[in-house]
């Protein structure tokens, strides 16, 4: 009898860790209107994918977070989706301006946009304090300068071990953080190399996880390497796999930057209309991932890098 | 069929993580019952090694609390900020193990000192973790022997609190954790009473008396109304532990 | 010999970093400074990439701040936590560099918005790691074209503090940074006065007259009583911008 | 001129990285009498070749920090180089207790020591705000129990944003950091896998930063894996590299735990007399760790694990 149980009870393990999912369900079923959204990544690994099925779902009343909004949060501003901002940096990387964000803030086209504003460092305090749950994170910023002014959030304490005084910023918990990757398993233990931002830290601060990767991998090849594995399946609730998935963004090691769309998006954004023609096309007017992908054809596989492998270490075999 | 001590205590613990779906493991008796608790009561359970690993796949018992055989073949592999921070203290534990030097009768532990801590009679490890385990896991399980130098009125050091004083006072803490739930011992198992918080013996392990309970603790204990006979090792969790779980005996004999 | 104002503004940056250990690098133009620096002036320099990368060998100059040309064959690459708190504010960084929508008198440096915070005329991108960067690194170099729009009287809004309102103001913060060393522009390269800590132009680049540096300042500027006139870059110096820093001349052109 | 100027600058950067030494003149350099010093690693990579050579070399008044003083340090203690012990757990792990620190702080002999004691948790803390030069660190930790009573570091501060109250603890800044690692270049750029403990913090926590591998590698052997190095060169002072140097300890890959001698420790130990004795032989009696590892001959071979490599990750290569 007891063994049956446990074949019963092996079986519901099996069903619990399912979580390889479609983009559409994922976002479905874990994005809901009003949430705190974060789809990080500090330059590569940022998920347009996800933000661009956001949009297709007409998601409301979404509070994004982010160091750095750029296209992908300047297309959802634009479709808007967004109410509110929680950032660090809103700009286009490179090129200059985020010209949604701006219409947005300065005129509230398509909607009024509410801003909460840190440096890096402070968001970055945010999320580790979320994390870790914290209740608060210290950051040696700030001093003299207004941002603590204009964002009442940021305060001041006194350290009890002298009359040092440090400014400290409260706990980020995001009720959704989407993260793009280059692999994970299908119990969504996630290996990301290159830049790692503040992936990990957006992971742990978050209620739910979306990991979307590059590649989905047999376990035996994250658990030939169980250091570079940033995000553990513990916390995460959905694995989509979606290539090319940070496009115009980078994955190392997979893909560059697409350099020309960002440069180019600037033109595209700077009017309504142009913007808004361009969403048509290339959010509204394709089912998912794969027929954007499919669309832009060949100029993605030039997008592709050379080979430079790590040299493998050795874990060695104990038993 | 005839069974150990330790395999009694492994098997009782174990039925303890029923439902439960993250353990923090140390090495020794705790790695043997999560790991038993996983294949028969708690099938999502997942362990979480407090050097560091998530998801181990150990080749052979691990003999240290960070064996090499915990990291090869592991899910995830971390450092201490990781593990301490966005694990333990992020409330992602659902249970824990503690040992004892002295346990009290509100649970609360000592792996400090003997004696006074200034000038102590024996000066024993210290918390390691266990001061944070105490209050940042969901629940807290100890194992351990039953004997009068163990289970004191009142420790000498609060390495690790259980329920203070008693009654109410854990919850003005506000600690995520709420407390220790179950003293697993080769005699019986105690647990405490919901409105005082003190100690009872819940269960007598099968052919042990009151009398010999009572010999071993410092205190006059309480035994609950509904006193119970603790289910002896099944045929099957006896397999497991002997076959695939510890199969040189180096705990469970 | 021929050179763009960005080689000489290049070749002056670079001159500012003779002595410096680590600096804190961006993209465009700072990153070439520091490149020539560290290969003529600076030749214990260690370059820091605020993206998360020590020790990094582009193999083609970096285009975005993020570039994955500085991660591949780096010596370490790391997550932001430990770029801001390991290495920026555990005072690992002697120089970093900062851009300026607007800068004021006092070295002040907007780039959050123009106009009022809750209703700007204008939204400029904001902090990103300016407003740590300013208070953390030994000390800031600050490169921009001069222009009237961005040489204002006092800023709009405060991201990175430079003096504040001068005099011993930015003493009373028990910064860790000794703030803004010099701007370096196109027409000249400006300083701050030692006790007023007010801005002030040291040395006029060639064939820079002091009017058509007024002519681009917001407010009544000073020139120093011994005003230099700017080394132009050599020979050296514009082989290795051209030939090896910028060889497709994005930036120095 | 400037082509000369160049060169002479190149010669004193080379110059300037010859960070590859010996223990002996590492130890002689680095440690100072009085010394804060910390010879960390969780379990795995602790360092005792540099342990004997501070005993060799009869340092005075050392104080030690570290999560889990063990061996290295119950030898150190009985060798008299301790005066003072900032930690967490002082037990033989697995074992039971250390027998000279037992007698150091019950008997006072062969001296007094002076403890300062924590959780891991705190010590974790201690170290993080140490690297990250903030004035406390806050630890969910320590409500209800004695520490804070015993140790009046261990402090309670509340949150600006409600009323939650939580403990901190200080930083900690050892004057020198001795990390056992498997890897390093010659810059000491330092790459470490298997558990990595605080390793990260304490280097960055250090004045001076001694790093000892089982190997040194060419740069490129690093640098074809950045994500992997935990230590920037940035930050150390010396090399030295010393196979088997973390022996009875283990280096993942390299070696497994010589568990057998943490066993037989708690009998060496047991009596002033035969501890003496063993140092005598194993630590003054040998001159450097070469001849220690000849000594134990080929029972340290017979650590060295079966292979279990890592699968490699592609950087790409970006040009």
């Amino acid at each position: 009898m007891l063994a049956d149980r446990r074949h019963f009870l092996l079986a519901v393990r099996c069903f619990a860790e399912m979580k390889v999912t479609t983009m559409r369900d994922a976002i479905r079923e874990l994005v809901r209107d009003g949430d705190m959204v974060a789809l990080e990544g500090f330059t590569q690994l940022i998920c347009f994918a996800a933000g661009h099925e956001i949009i297709r779902q007409r998601k409301k009343d979404l509070t994004l977070c982010r160091l750095t909004p750029d296209l992908v949060y300047d297309q959802m501003i634009a479709a808007g989706v967004c109410r509110k901002l929680v950032f660090s940096y809103a700009g286009n990387p490179g090129v200059g301006s985020l010209q949604a964000f701006r219409r947005a803030v300065e005129k509230g086209e398509p909607r009024s946009l509410e801003l909460e504003e840190y440096s890096h460092f402070g968001m970055v305090g945010r999320y580790i304090a979320g994390a870790a749950r914290l209740p608060f994170y210290p950051v040696n910023s700030y001093l003299g300068g207004d941002l603590p002014r204009v964002n009442p959030r940021i305060r001041q304490i006194q350290s009890p071990y002298g009359d040092e005084k440090i400014y400290v910023v409260p706990p980020l918990n995001p009720d959704v953080a989407i993260l793009h990757a280059q692999r994970a398993d299908k119990n969504g233990n996630t290996q990301i190399w290159g830049l790692t931002g503040a992936q990990k830290e957006v992971a742990f601060a978050s209620r739910r996880v979306i990991v979307v990767v590059e590649e989905l991998v047999a376990e035996s090849v994250i658990r030939a390497d169980p250091n570079r594995t940033l995000i553990p399946g513990l916390i995460v609730d959905a694995v989509v796999v979606e290539p090319f998935g940070a496009h115009p963004s980078y994955a190392q090691g997979y893909y560059d930057r697409d350099n020309a769309f960002y440069v180019e998006w600037d033109t595209i954004a700077r009017e309504t209309a142009g913007l808004n023609a361009w969403l048509d096309e290339w959010v509204y007017g394709v089912n998912d991932r794969a027929e954007y992908v499919a669309k832009w054809g060949e100029k993605l596989n030039a997008l592709k890098p050379g080979d430079a492998f790590a040299e493998p270490v050795n874990y060695g075999e104990y038993k | 069929m005839e069974y150990s001590q330790n395999e009694l205590m492994i098997s009782a613990a174990a039925r303890e993580l029923r439902g439960a779906r993250v353990a923090f493991v140390g090495v020794g008796l705790p790695n043997i019952v999560c790991n038993l608790g996983q294949r028969l009561h708690a099938p999502a359970l997942e362990l979480v090694y407090e050097a560091g690993v998530f998801g181990a796949r150990p080749a052979r018992l691990p003999l240290s609390i960070g064996d090499p055989t915990i990291v090869t073949g592991a899910a995830s592999v971390m450092g201490m900020p990781d593990l301490f921070q966005y694990y333990l203290q992020r409330g992602l534990i659902d249970v824990g193990f503690l040992g004892a030097a002295q346990i009290d009768k509100f649970g609360n532990i000592n792996t400090t000192v003997i004696g006074a801590y200034a000038k102590p009679k024996t000066r024993l490890p210290g918390s390691g973790g266990a001061a944070e385990i105490a209050v940042l896991c969901g629940k807290i399980l100890v194992i351990t022997r039953l004997n009068k130098r163990a289970f004191v009125p009142r420790v000498d050091f609060i390495t690790s609190p259980g329920y203070l004083e008693g009654g109410a006072a854990r919850e003005k803490l506000k600690a995520r954790g709420r407390g220790p739930e179950a003293v697993i011992t080769d005699l019986c198992v105690l647990r405490f009473a919901a409105d005082t918080r003190e100690m009872m013996v819940t269960s007598l392990h099968p052919n042990v008396t009151r009398a010999q309970v009572q010999a071993n603790i410092g205190w006059q204990i309480r035994f609950a109304d509904a006193l119970e006979t603790t289910e002896p090792p099944s045929a099957e969790e006896l397999r497991l532990i002997r076959e695939e779980l510890d199969p040189q005996r180096l705990y469970s004999r």
